[in-house]
Order: structure tokens, then C-alpha cells, then sequence
């Protein structure tokens, strides 16, 4: 009944080439330790959905030649500047980018989350976005009200949604607390891979204080413990940003040769703190 | 950012203050992501509301007040329940168009924005959209924009309570005219002149005959600032806060 | 900023004649002591919203006489019988029915949440439920897919949500644990008034436990601590329904005359255990 | 009910033991509220199951993996994450049409039930819906529903993978026949027979030239059923845990 307890390299072999892979931002519960993992073993073609956005684990990836596709509504690293991998891919024409919006991406998970084929946003229309989107369509309210033109937004259907949480119990449960995108993350892709900070002795939802933020075995494919799992990017409640090596990767993910140096370094070494 | 009087205030505190003029009154003001200056303003709004204004500053963990994830954010807005928000852009032109995701043809650009997070939508549903751009030259204000991240006006049939208030950069103030769909200057920062204004907008915008100069804050306002503001700011952009306020302004 | 601390009569008191309010069913939070004091005030011309179903609280309501129209999934009062009150309002034709099925119900919510005219629904289609309903239209997938109609509920936007929360605190937070149902209609609603067991002493969004089932002030118009406030209805992970006290309502209220009686003593009277 | 055979088992333990059977080799089984019976079955199909079973019962709070409130069950079962549900129904007619509403004229008809709930949406998601109702007579079995709470099948174009799997009733198992759109007896309860059943019954249904009797409970199903099973479903239902299983079942 509950998911399998495996090492990383396990869980990211559960990954395959061209899956469509929803990643939280940065300020979520970014699976890090498992997007190294994911480049070590040379994954290919992933359509990755940043929901909304997307961070540093989405420009390693990127600039490690592990996507083929990119849906989201922005790519930062928060302060740091802008995402030195995605920037030059973009130049190159190396991957396909589907701009969107944030309250779309979210509606389309939501959809997903919902089994219904689109749901209707606000806004949007006049937005460029819209001419570029084939899978967004402008409806009228099909009772009349005056309030104009919607966007309907088919539905996101991931085959993976691979985060990072705080805590997980031996029922396969995982704590997100108020990060509920990851939640609907979860109800919306075909199952979801979680690394994990640290145990909970104890079964999560049967605390109501912790039920209350947790993601249910039920949607959970697998899980691995990974202490420290979001390095360098910050965990919500446990640590923050590693400031001196995101910038240290801006500067050497600057060239091509700076981010090879910083893979053979931080990634395929893993000389990182893992 | 170009000169001001030194010794009297800097330039982060004069933007900090007139943004906040731009919020007193108001209920809930939300801040998004990389936003030190509209999110000092709005604790400084906050500050002297006497507790009437809610703030929530997405990346803060003090100011935040959302448990529904982050779709929170889109929903409340469009619930009606957020009155002000801040816009940026890589480019933004005189129609207050705006532009996030990119210079040259889309999608292969040759410069490449972060992207439109949010824009499409809060900027149709908050009603009191503030622009801010710090760098005010002609590469940033431009007269047509290479791409429409969120467009500054539509449509009668289009559901709009929201849309552009103000443009604010580090020169000066401009205010919207929905009617006319075009910018007038309302002010010019202390330092700083109509004509070099002129000079560094690529888009056309109309001037009164004698414009004022920004206000600047005022003792007690800088007070605010250098204090309570700077302590809360510091819990989100720390590298801000030491920047702009020095060692003073610690995590409260 | 945050909500005013009322007494029950201030509460209740804005809730006018005529509101739509959205109530939850028995095993989420049911303000209770609330609704005694809304029946006592004389309260006319409700609109209730059972969200999903309802269940005490709708049938004493309706008894009462404090209800126009009833828009729900279902009435019941678990395992203790058909509601008394409502069973004869209907057979009397004294209150206008909107017989709704609960993911419609929990859809027309989230579409008022999200601030869209309606939102579509799988299912439905082929239930005489659709024949009564001008707020439901059959709609098809605008991406042409090939899973057939959609109906589309319209939204529902309640004037008032009222519920009862195990905790709140001085910030004007309420604790909902996994009861998220009431964070919808919190959403959904133009302002909550919230009842609650006990005052929680510090601040709950500051608690990363906690805030995971808070309602943020933001949504909520007024508090008004009610302990026991609940019954004789159970409040999840508070104390039980009071089983006896269920059965003796029901046995009263089979009649008119009885529920006169019952009202008169647990009501109008205060007998209640408030 | 009517009779058994006294000593050996007691009604609801077969109706528990036969829905069970039903359940085995599921991944995820959900129970709505007030189906004690129901409840048991799939409780006992757990215990079964070597934990690869997995059980959400509405009201309870140890067998509930639900955290995103009321909604959860429906996106659940259309997320194709439920395998089987159980649906009742004031009336239910030979096409599996099911009443929950009232009977006579919509609105004001003179007999009311409590409402839809989710049938309208569940009996189209959910693969396996198992109708259960106890009381078997003519005035339950209808030929017609007055109301069409939830229709039994749909028109071809109609996303449906959910619907009828089996009706258990007090007196029999009947299964559903989707091409036909019709019942079929598939066994009689011990102590009952097939013309009791057809008397019994307003809508027609097929029957083989032999039905079979409806395998009772063995002695290991039974240990299980009056144990564990009893202990779980007490948490839910103290007072048909009480009824049924006496004082030995109490809440774990």
C-alpha cells in the first residue's frame, strides 16, 4: 500500500527519457540532490513544467542537455540574476519554449488535478502569449455574463512530479506544509517522486497538526531520503539559499566550459554536500 | 541610478517613499518575487497605516499570509482582495505594454527575459497595477515592445477591473491615462530634469507645463525607514537591506 | 487588520434576512451555537449552500422557519435518520429546493475562488438533476476531445461562510486542519464569520504546523469564541456528536408541535449547553 | 432481513463477506458515509489484502488519507484513482437508474430522501460501483425510478468509465450487465430462493436455469470479519459494531 523507500539513484531511474517532469520553484521544495542524480546518469528529452516557475534545477538541466522542452512561466534564480543556461539555450534554439503565465500553469494542473479537459482563467487575452499557445483558446461564458472573453486552458497532465519535502513517514506520507502547489502537483501529474529531508517517526496524517500539510502515500510513487536534498537552493522551514555557490554557478554557468567545469565539479563528482 | 542630494537621503529611500504615497489607503497590497523597493514601500505603507493596510511579500516568510499554495496569489486577485500589486519589465512602452520575456524575434530572442510570470493576469485584475523599473533609458522604455508579456490596456468587452496606476523609475513619476492610453510626467526625483527624462523615454508621453519635483521624504518618513522598514525588509532581501541601510538594519 | 473579536448576537448580527450562506455538513466545522443564535434573532429568508451536504444545522434552520431556498447535494443527520424538518418542508412545499450533486456544488465553489463564471464537471449528464437547473449547461470540450459533454456549474459566490473552527487566533486565523472544504468556501464567499472552540495563544500562520489548515484573516469578517460551540453536532478532533441529544431531535422534531417544544428548550430558551 | 442460518453467521456478516469478495485484487476501494456494511466489506478485503488494499472511508479518521477537504474524493476518483465505490438508492430500477431524491412528482414529492449526493458523478468515474441496498422489495426495486438521481449507463459519447458492477441486497446478488443494460441474478442468499426474489423485485432481471447459493462466509473470513474487522469498523460505527458484533467489538 505505500510506496517503495528507495536510494536516489533508484528513485531517479524511475525517470525516463522524454518524461514530462513538474518542478517546483525555487522557493518550494526543490529535489535537487535527485536532479543531480538525474544528470549523472544522462536523462534526455524531458519536457520539464515549472510550476510556475523554475530555477536553478531547471537551468542544470538545461545546460546539461536533459530537455528537450520547457513549459513555464519564468525561469529565475531568485536574485542571483538571470539563468545563465536557459539564456544561452534560448539564443541556440536548443530547446522548445512554451511561454506561459502563472495562474495558467496552475489552472492546468488544477485541470489535470480535476480530470476535466481545460479550465477557464482570467486576463491573458491581448497578451502575446496567447498567439503562441495552441493548447490555450479564447471562449465566451457560456452563461451570457457581460464580463467578456476567457482563456481556457487545457489540461497539464505531468508523468512525473518530482519535489523535495521537509519530512516523510515509513507510510510513504510527505509534509509540504502551506506549499500547497506541490500538492496539486501531485493530484495533477501520474504519480510523484519525493526525496526527503528527514523521517517522521510516526504516520503523518495521523497527527492532524501535520495531516493538515501532507501529500498521502496515495499519489506517491516513491520516495528517498536525502538529507540536505535542495542544497544549493534553499528548503522552506530548514535552510536557506547556499548564496556563495548559486552565485559562484551564475558566474561559472556564464560559458559553456564554466558550466562543464561546474558539472565535473559539483555533479558528476559529486564533490557537492551530499 | 544618477545623483541626488547627497547626505539627505538616497535614492532607494526617495523611491521607497513615493511609492508608498501611491498605496496609503488602500487594504491588502501583495508583492511578488525580487521586489526590495515596491516591497519596502509597501511595509512603510503598512508602517504608518496603523494596521489597516495587510502586506504579503511572496519570498517572506513573516509577511505572508497564504496557505494555499501558489495559486493563492491569482485567486485572491481575482476575488477582488488584493488592491495593489507591482509590475516590472525588460521593456516597457508608452501604451504601458509591458515585456518579460525577451529582445528580438520569439521565441529565439537575442536578449531573454526571466519570463511573464504572473503579468498576463494581475495586471487585468488588480486595480492598482504600479510599474517600477529602476534603469530609465531607452532600451527599457520603449516605444513599441518586442513582445506583449501583459498588454497596458484592452478591449471594452474585456473583463479589466485592474491595470497601470503609475510608472515609476529611478528619474521619475509618470501616471497612466486609461482614457488616452498613454503616460504623463507627474514628477521628476530631485536631481534629475524633464529634459533628461525626455531624453532616456523611447515613447512619447505628455508634460504639464510646470512639473513637479517628487517629493522627498520627510523626516519622520525617513525615520520609518531607516528603521522599522529596514529591519523588515532585511527578513526577505538581506543583501538589500545591507546595501541600502548598512549594518543598522539587522533581521528583526 | 485583523477580524473583530464579536460576541455571538454582533456575529450573528451580520448575517442579514435574505443572505446566501454556506454552511458545511456535520463531520466538518458547524457553528452551531451560531445558528441557535441566528433562529433566536429570526433570521428570515436564507439561502443556504450545504457544501457539499447539510445536515443539523440546515434542518433546525429550515424548521425554524429562517429558510427560503436550500441549494444542496444532500440533507441528512448520519446515521440517525431523514431530517425531520426539512422531509416536511418539502412535502409542504415551504422551501424552494436546488437539488445539486457534491462535486458541482464543491466545482461552483472553486469557480467563484478563482473568480471564473463557471467551471466544468464530468458526470451529471443523464441525471433528471440537470433538468432542474438553469445554473448547469451541457457544454463540449473546446479542444475537441473525444470524452463527450461537460456540464458546466456556474459559480457559486455566498454572501456569508459560516463555520466553526477548533481554533482561532487574536490575528483573526481560524484552524481547519484537513477540513479544507471551509478554506473553499472562505474563498469563495464575500466575507467568513467564524466561531471558534478555543482562542489559540500566539500567532497560527507564524506556526509552519499550523498555518498548513489555517484560514488567513484575510477571508474572515469576524470571529466570536463559541466553546462547545459545535453541538450537538461533533467538531473533528474535538469531542463527539452527542449521539442521545441527535436521537431525541429527531423523535421531537418528527412533528410540528414537537419541534416547537424542542425549540422553545434547546433554542429560544437557551437550555443548550452554551 | 429474513432468515439464516441461526449459529452460524449472521446476515450482515454475509452481505460483508460477499461485497468483500467483490473488492479482492483492488488497489484503493472508497466508502461514502453511512455504509457500515459496505465499510466492513472493504475493511475485511483489507485485512485480506496483505496490505496492497488500500481504504478510504468517509467519517472515519483512521482510514482516511484524504488532506484537500470535501473535494478530494471526486478529483480522486477522476484522477482514475478509485476502484471501486458503493452507491444505495430510495429507488433502483431494472437499468441500474438510481433514485436518492424522492418519490412522486419532482419537487414536492411525498416521500423525500436526503439528495444525490456525489452518485451523479462517482457512478460514472468510478470502474466498479457496487449498488447496496438491504431492504429488497418491490417498493425499492422499482421498473422505473421516479427520479434519476444517477443513470445506470449512458449514451456512447459520454465519458464513462465508471458504472454498475453488482447489486447486493438482503436477499441476493445480482450483476449488472452492461450491453444488455440489464441485471442478472448471479446468487441467492442462504435461506432465500428465486421465486422470493422475483416476488420481491418490480423491475425484470435474467436468471440462469441454476443460480447459484451465495458462498457463506468460512470459518477464517468469519474469525476475521468478528476481529479485526469489527474492531476497525467500530471507530466509524460504534453502534452497528455493538449490534452486529456485541460487546466483544470495541473501538481499537
Amino acid at each position: 500500500m505505500s510506496a517503495p523507500l528507495d536510494d536516489l539513484d533508484t528513485l531517479v531511474g524511475r525517470i525516463p527519457d522524454g518524461a514530462k517532469v513538474a518542478l517546483p520553484p525555487d522557493y518550494s521544495g526543490c529535489a535537487m540532490a535527485a536532479v543531480r542524480t538525474l544528470i549523472k546518469r544522462g536523462v534526455r528529452d524531458l519536457h520539464l513544467v515549472g510550476v510556475p516557475s523554475v530555477g536553478f534545477q531547471g537551468d542544470m538541466l538545461i545546460g546539461a542537455g536533459c530537455v528537450a522542452t520547457l513549459e513555464t512561466a519564468a525561469v529565475t534564480i531568485g536574485e542571483y540574476g538571470l539563468a545563465p543556461r536557459f539564456t544561452a539555450a534560448i539564443k541556440a534554439g536548443a530547446i522548445r519554449m512554451i511561454d506561459g503565465t502563472c495562474p495558467a500553469i496552475h489552472a492546468g494542473l488544477q485541470a489535470a488535478e480535476k480530470g476535466i479537459p481545460y479550465m477557464p482563467v482570467r486576463g491573458i487575452v491581448g497578451s502575446d502569449l496567447l498567439e503562441q499557445r495552441d493548447d490555450w483558446i479564447v471562449g465566451a461564458d457560456p452563461f451570457g455574463g457581460e464580463d467578456g472573453p476567457l482563456v481556457l486552458v487545457k489540461a497539464i497532465t505531468p508523468d512525473i512530479t518530482l519535489i523535495h519535502a521537509p519530512l516523510a513517514d515509513r507510510h510513504g506520507n510527505a509534509w509540504i506544509g502551506v506549499r500547497r502547489e506541490m500538492m496539486v502537483m501531485a493530484h495533477a501529474a501520474k504519480t510523484t517522486l519525493v526525496t526527503f529531508e528527514k523521517l517522521y517517526d510516526g504516520d503523518l496524517l495521523a497527527n492532524a497538526e501535520m495531516a493538515a500539510g501532507t501529500i498521502p502515500a496515495l499519489y506517491i510513487g516513491a520516495l528517498a531520503e536525502a538529507e540536505n536534498g535542495a542544497w544549493p537552493v534553499g528548503l522552506f522551514g530548514a535552510y536557506p539559499a547556499d548564496d556563495a555557490h548559486l552565485r559562484m554557478y551564475i558566474e561559472m554557468a556564464g560559458t559553456d566550459d564554466g558550466f562543464q567545469t561546474y558539472l565535473d565539479d559539483y555533479v558528476l563528482d559529486r564533490k557537492a554536500a551530499e | 541610478m544618477t545623483p541626488n542630494r547627497q547626505g539627505e537621503f538616497q535614492p532607494e529611500e526617495l523611491l521607497i517613499s513615493t511609492i508608498a504615497d501611491m498605496l496609503d489607503g488602500l487594504g491588502h497590497v501583495a508583492v511578488g518575487a525580487s521586489s526590495p523597493i515596491p516591497g519596502g514601500a509597501a511595509l512603510l505603507a503598512r508602517a504608518r497605516s496603523g494596521g489597516s493596510l495587510r502586506v504579503s511579500m511572496l519570498g517572506s516568510e513573516h509577511h505572508n499570509a497564504f496557505t494555499n499554495g501558489g495559486t493563492e496569489l491569482f485567486d485572491c486577485a481575482a476575488q477582488g482582495r488584493i488592491d495593489a500589486f507591482f509590475l516590472g519589465g525588460g521593456q516597457i512602452d508608452g501604451a504601458a505594454n509591458i515585456n518579460l520575456v525577451g529582445i528580438g524575434d520569439y521565441p529565439q530572442t537575442k536578449v531573454r527575459f526571466p519570463g511573464s510570470f504572473g503579468s498576463a493576469y494581475l495586471y487585468f485584475l488588480v486595480p492598482r497595477v504600479i510599474l517600477f523599473r529602476e534603469e530609465h533609458t531607452p532600451r527599457v522604455l520603449v516605444p513599441k515592445v518586442d513582445f506583449i508579456s501583459a498588454p497596458g490596456t484592452s478591449e471594452p468587452d474585456v473583463y479589466r477591473p485592474g491595470g497601470p496606476y503609475a510608472l515609476v523609475t529611478g528619474r521619475c513619476v509618470f501616471t497612466f491615462d486609461k482614457a488616452r492610453k498613454g503616460f504623463s510626467l507627474a514628477s521628476v526625483h530631485p536631481g534629475h530634469t524633464v529634459d533628461e527624462v525626455a531624453e532616456n523615454t523611447g515613447f512619447d508621453f505628455d508634460v504639464s507645463e510646470s512639473v513637479d519635483e517628487t517629493k522627498p521624504p520627510d523626516a519622520a518618513t525617513l525615520a520609518l525607514i531607516r528603521g522599522r522598514v529596514a529591519d523588515e525588509i532585511a527578513e526577505t532581501y538581506p543583501a538589500f537591506a545591507t546595501r541600502v541601510f548598512g549594518d543598522n538594519a539587522s533581521v528583526a
